[in-house]
């Protein structure tokens, strides 16, 4: 049977042109490792929106990264200031993973 | 080319079937990735058809009077805008900020479109103006944000960033640098592109069009923060800014095409440049509300009403 | 032009590298996006002649009897179709009614090449068959319900929407706006978008033809609910339908090309209006079997040897 | 440490054209922030299918939601008539939010 | 209250000219129901990339799919080879469905 | 035309436009779907263009000799690759041999580039020469993976897949296609779609430029891999395989544009086909290495000082 080890999975739904601000946030928690999805529309307390405009300024990603429970918590820490002011949505669960020594 | 006529051309046309296709609330769709690639074509002809021309005439003493006047417009124009937002629109300082840079700023596709409509009625502007259309994207942005700030939560401004992002946005350096290859390649050199970025660029427009009214009029529907009192300002603006335009194109000496063109680009708020700078520099600014009023108001009321406006007051004032 | 020249014309030629490539599984593939955007161009083009020549020709009374036929076909079409389906085919009644849908409604690209292909042999049908296309793609789609409704578990139809979903689906909207666009701007509005929708129509029509190529041996390959029998009857149903098109427009009056597209249109199965519609309105019909008979039989059986047929029989039957 | 809050996330697997009748079950049962989630493709007992479609009828997005307890089953409960018949797939699983109060 | 039961979930991020080596791999252990997601773009211990390339060599994917255990596991066991060499990463959590039967 | 001139072409410059705007980090992107829809469109338009000139010019001695000579570069060329790269470059053998791989293929565009300038300065190749082309996409890839195969943990390798991956790769099957498709058509039916083929041509390959000069940028500047010796030898392969192209066309008797052509082909290095093949086949090797050396060095550097290099070189030795 093969080893697993138990990790945290992180998302965090932000705007596309903020992307690299989470991204910084990551590499300031050690977070080095992560892969961003695409999205296609939603809706929240602030309406709806679809990602077919020609201003790229209301497109998501979804930042996904799994990490080690302390660089997690660093993480969700550096993020947490900015969840209101840049209106973030973050997800956190327990994953298991394969080659536990890369995350 | 008459008023009615202009309304009257496949251009507009389109721009009125994709509207009126988002109000039955239609499926028609054009995917994100060919609008994207239409707008990056249109900035493309449009700047190399700018450089050609000036390859052609030269550089002019009004060639310099436009690019000043521009560039005036994009600081100043905010100023009253936002002083309108917080007063009349009721406002807070972050969002009529936002807004406020928008108006500063300009449409590509509002300059394009007024372009196609001053050349149809034989008053082309100079081909300088898209040099000027590029200098007026971002001055907007830093007054837009220096307003804003006054009611901000200081938290440290990563102002190197911003001013990076603002300059070269992807919008400005295709502009610019179409400009700079149509100027290196002149005439001559543009003669085996131009089936592509010539005889292309009407029909390119009308499918963008469509997708733009599309846009605007799904935006206009879903749009929760307009109030009656900024959609009013989203027409206002507009007819202030486009009349302060184009006296002040004239004033400075420009032909009537070139003044009327002063007073679009004054006229259109922008949507692609501005908005992706203020997510950045303003995340707590509302983007439902700038481009709702941006996108959705001032963009088909410029298309439809303003263009021809700002025309007549050009051919009544400039000479 | 021959039959054989029209098999060995580029358009049709990049169908069959399409479909070549795909059975030889290659990896050759256009990307959603582009395809979706060629096909928006080509409804969009092919509006916008229609509606040109009418603004030349005048409304006649040949453009009324053609309407009236192309909506009469896709009311009846569906019935033997259906009866077919369950029958011979064997499918329960909501998977034949969703199949009967697709048989009464039309392809565009079908429509598109025969135009192309009857343009070529001299014999151009009408502006107004564009209009005949629009016309034809919802009834079916009703009458379709209608039959597999009987066989339904009966849970409560959102018919609103459904109407709503299907007479303003994407293509509808853009063929009719277009026709109408068109028919506002004529030859002389025209002009300055034709190098975009006229010269540029058939090279665009070589490239999105060499997706459909892919598309459908892709989909004939991987189709498992597809028997023998239904294959046969997605041979069928074209045939008899396309016949019935031509004598019946034959029978009203039309000249030979407009007959002739009467057929294709009648031959023709959609795989873009009424998928969608079915979707929606019966989700437990099997998208699998009605894509795989419209898309992966019908529509190549008709670009190869459903066109030159029906053309064949208009030549011999109309004036 | 920042405090979290463990939600229900439910990921609903539906045809382009069914969403908004996934939208309006989840307003029914009170659900209003989502996000809409593109795929490519995939395989299951009817067959492969994917995206490369001109008819966009077998496009499929994924509906993600978070959202409390009591909304998760109420939305559980109004999707699962649909489930069958529209040939949905449902998952859900627990996940940890930071601003509770937003789900 | 709708019956749900719990199944694994298995996320395997891979190159995406490699995807029917994964989703080969999964026929062998008996899934063959499958769901692919597109990605934008990622860093990791190999640098990042972006999937605005012409070449699509880069391009990643994700495979998705939800089994019962002993299929889980033995999915797992057959790509643990291909992880290092392939490049591959693998995510694995716990999810409830409802129509377990499916899974 | 002179070098200079050359180099001033929009073609080039907007090359150079995307690599300096990816340089100075604006966020100028160009939609994947787009790159790739133009990327085959390109493909296309060579092949068609490829095969109505060999329609018209019949079969003859010359192109035997071209596509022997093509076919037997990309079988040797991976070999002296291989040598520098284990040596000089430092490489283990399983990067060096897919490394080498790319080099003994060629790429697509840096040939369009090249008979634009050919044509331009009045030395356009034969029509064949899209022929060679894509004859010398594949034969390097077996040679690189024999190379490689020497340092691998010997675990089975899937040689059918990789054959038929690498036989009817995308790009491989649409250049050969559309070859047969020019070669059937002729000029007579390439006539109507000339517009969307020959016209568009040079005015997507500016686009596409733009695109290839972002993407190359971005990727030198991210290149991690990419050491001082590896990076010279992604300047000096090209040379030294571009002369050899040169002087072998020449040897064969092959005219002046036609040899250039060869050396062009020779000096390039694939960035579509090898590059996918190598991911299924050697997935233990690096593609940001040798997607850093094959288009963010040698790409470059074929468009601005190879390309004009091989032909001056073609002038002196070819008749
Ligand atoms: N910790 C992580 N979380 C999420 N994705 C990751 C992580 N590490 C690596 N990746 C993804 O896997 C790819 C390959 O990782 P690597 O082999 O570390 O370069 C990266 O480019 C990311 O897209
Ligand atoms: N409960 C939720 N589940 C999933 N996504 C959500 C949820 N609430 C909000 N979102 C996403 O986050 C975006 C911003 O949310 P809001 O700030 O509430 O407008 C929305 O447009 C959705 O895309
Ligand atoms: N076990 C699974 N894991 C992930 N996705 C699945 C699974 N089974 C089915 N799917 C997805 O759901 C779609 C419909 O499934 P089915 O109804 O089984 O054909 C498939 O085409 C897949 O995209
Ligand atoms: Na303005
Ligand atoms: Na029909
Ligand atoms: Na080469």
């Amino acid at each position: 049977m093969t080893h697993t080890v138990p990790r945290r999975r992180i998302e965090v739904l932000v705007d596309a042109p903020l992307v690299r601000r989470v991204v910084a946030a990551a590499a300031t928690a050690g977070v080095t490792g992560y892969t961003l999805l695409p999205t296609l529309g939603g809706a929240g307390e602030r309406g709806s929106w679809s990602d077919d405009q020609i201003s790229g300024a209301e497109a998501k990603v979804i930042f996904l990264t799994v990490a080690s429970e302390p660089k997690a918590e660093a993480l969700i820490e550096a993020l947490t200031p900015l969840l209101e002011s840049h209106g973030l949505i973050l997800l956190t669960s327990v994953v298991d993973v394969v080659r536990g020594g890369k995350f | 080319m008459s008023g009615l006529e202009t309304l009257l051309s496949p251009v507009i046309l389109f721009f009125v079937l994709g509207a009126a296709a988002a109000f039955a609330r239609s499926d028609l769709a054009i995917p994100e990735a060919i609008a994207k690639g239409m707008s990056l074509y249109l900035m493309a002809a449009i700047g190399l058809k700018g450089g050609v021309e000036v390859s052609a005439s030269g550089f002019t003493v009004d060639m310099l009077a436009a690019a000043l006047a521009g560039i005036v417009l994009s600081f100043l124009l905010p100023l009253p805008a936002f002083f309108a937002l917080t007063r009349f629109g009721r406002l807070d300082p972050v969002n009529a900020g936002a807004v406020a840079a928008h108006y500063g700023s300009v449409s590509v596709v509002t300059f394009v479109t007024g372009v196609e409509v001053l050349g149809a009625g034989g008053m082309p502007p100079a081909g300088y103006m898209v040099a000027v259309l590029a200098l007026m994207e971002t001055p907007s942005i830093i007054v837009g944000l220096m307003l804003a700030r006054r009611g901000r939560k200081g938290d440290t401004q990563p102002t190197r960033d911003l001013l990076h992002e603002t300059l070269l946005n992807g919008s400005v350096v295709l502009l610019i640098g179409s400009f700079l290859i149509g100027l290196i390649a002149g005439k001559k050199g543009f003669a085996p592109i131009a089936p592509v970025f010539d005889a292309g660029f009407r029909g390119v427009l009308c499918l963008f069009l469509l997708d733009m009214g599309l846009i605007a009029a799904r935006r206009l529907r879903e749009a929760r923060a307009l109030t009656a009192r900024l959609a009013s300002l989203a027409v206002l603006l507009p007819v202030v800014n486009g009349v302060v335009g184009v006296l002040l194109g004239a004033f400075v000496g420009l032909d009537a095409g070139s003044a009327a063109a002063l007073g679009i680009l004054a006229a259109s708020a922008s949507y692609i440049a501005v908005p992706a700078a203020m997510r950045l520099a303003l995340p707590e600014a509302d983007p439902g509300l700038y481009l709702a009023m941006s996108l959705a108001v001032t963009f088909p009321f410029n298309i439809t009403a303003g263009i021809p406006l700002y025309t007549l007051l050009a051919v009544k004032v400039a000479t």
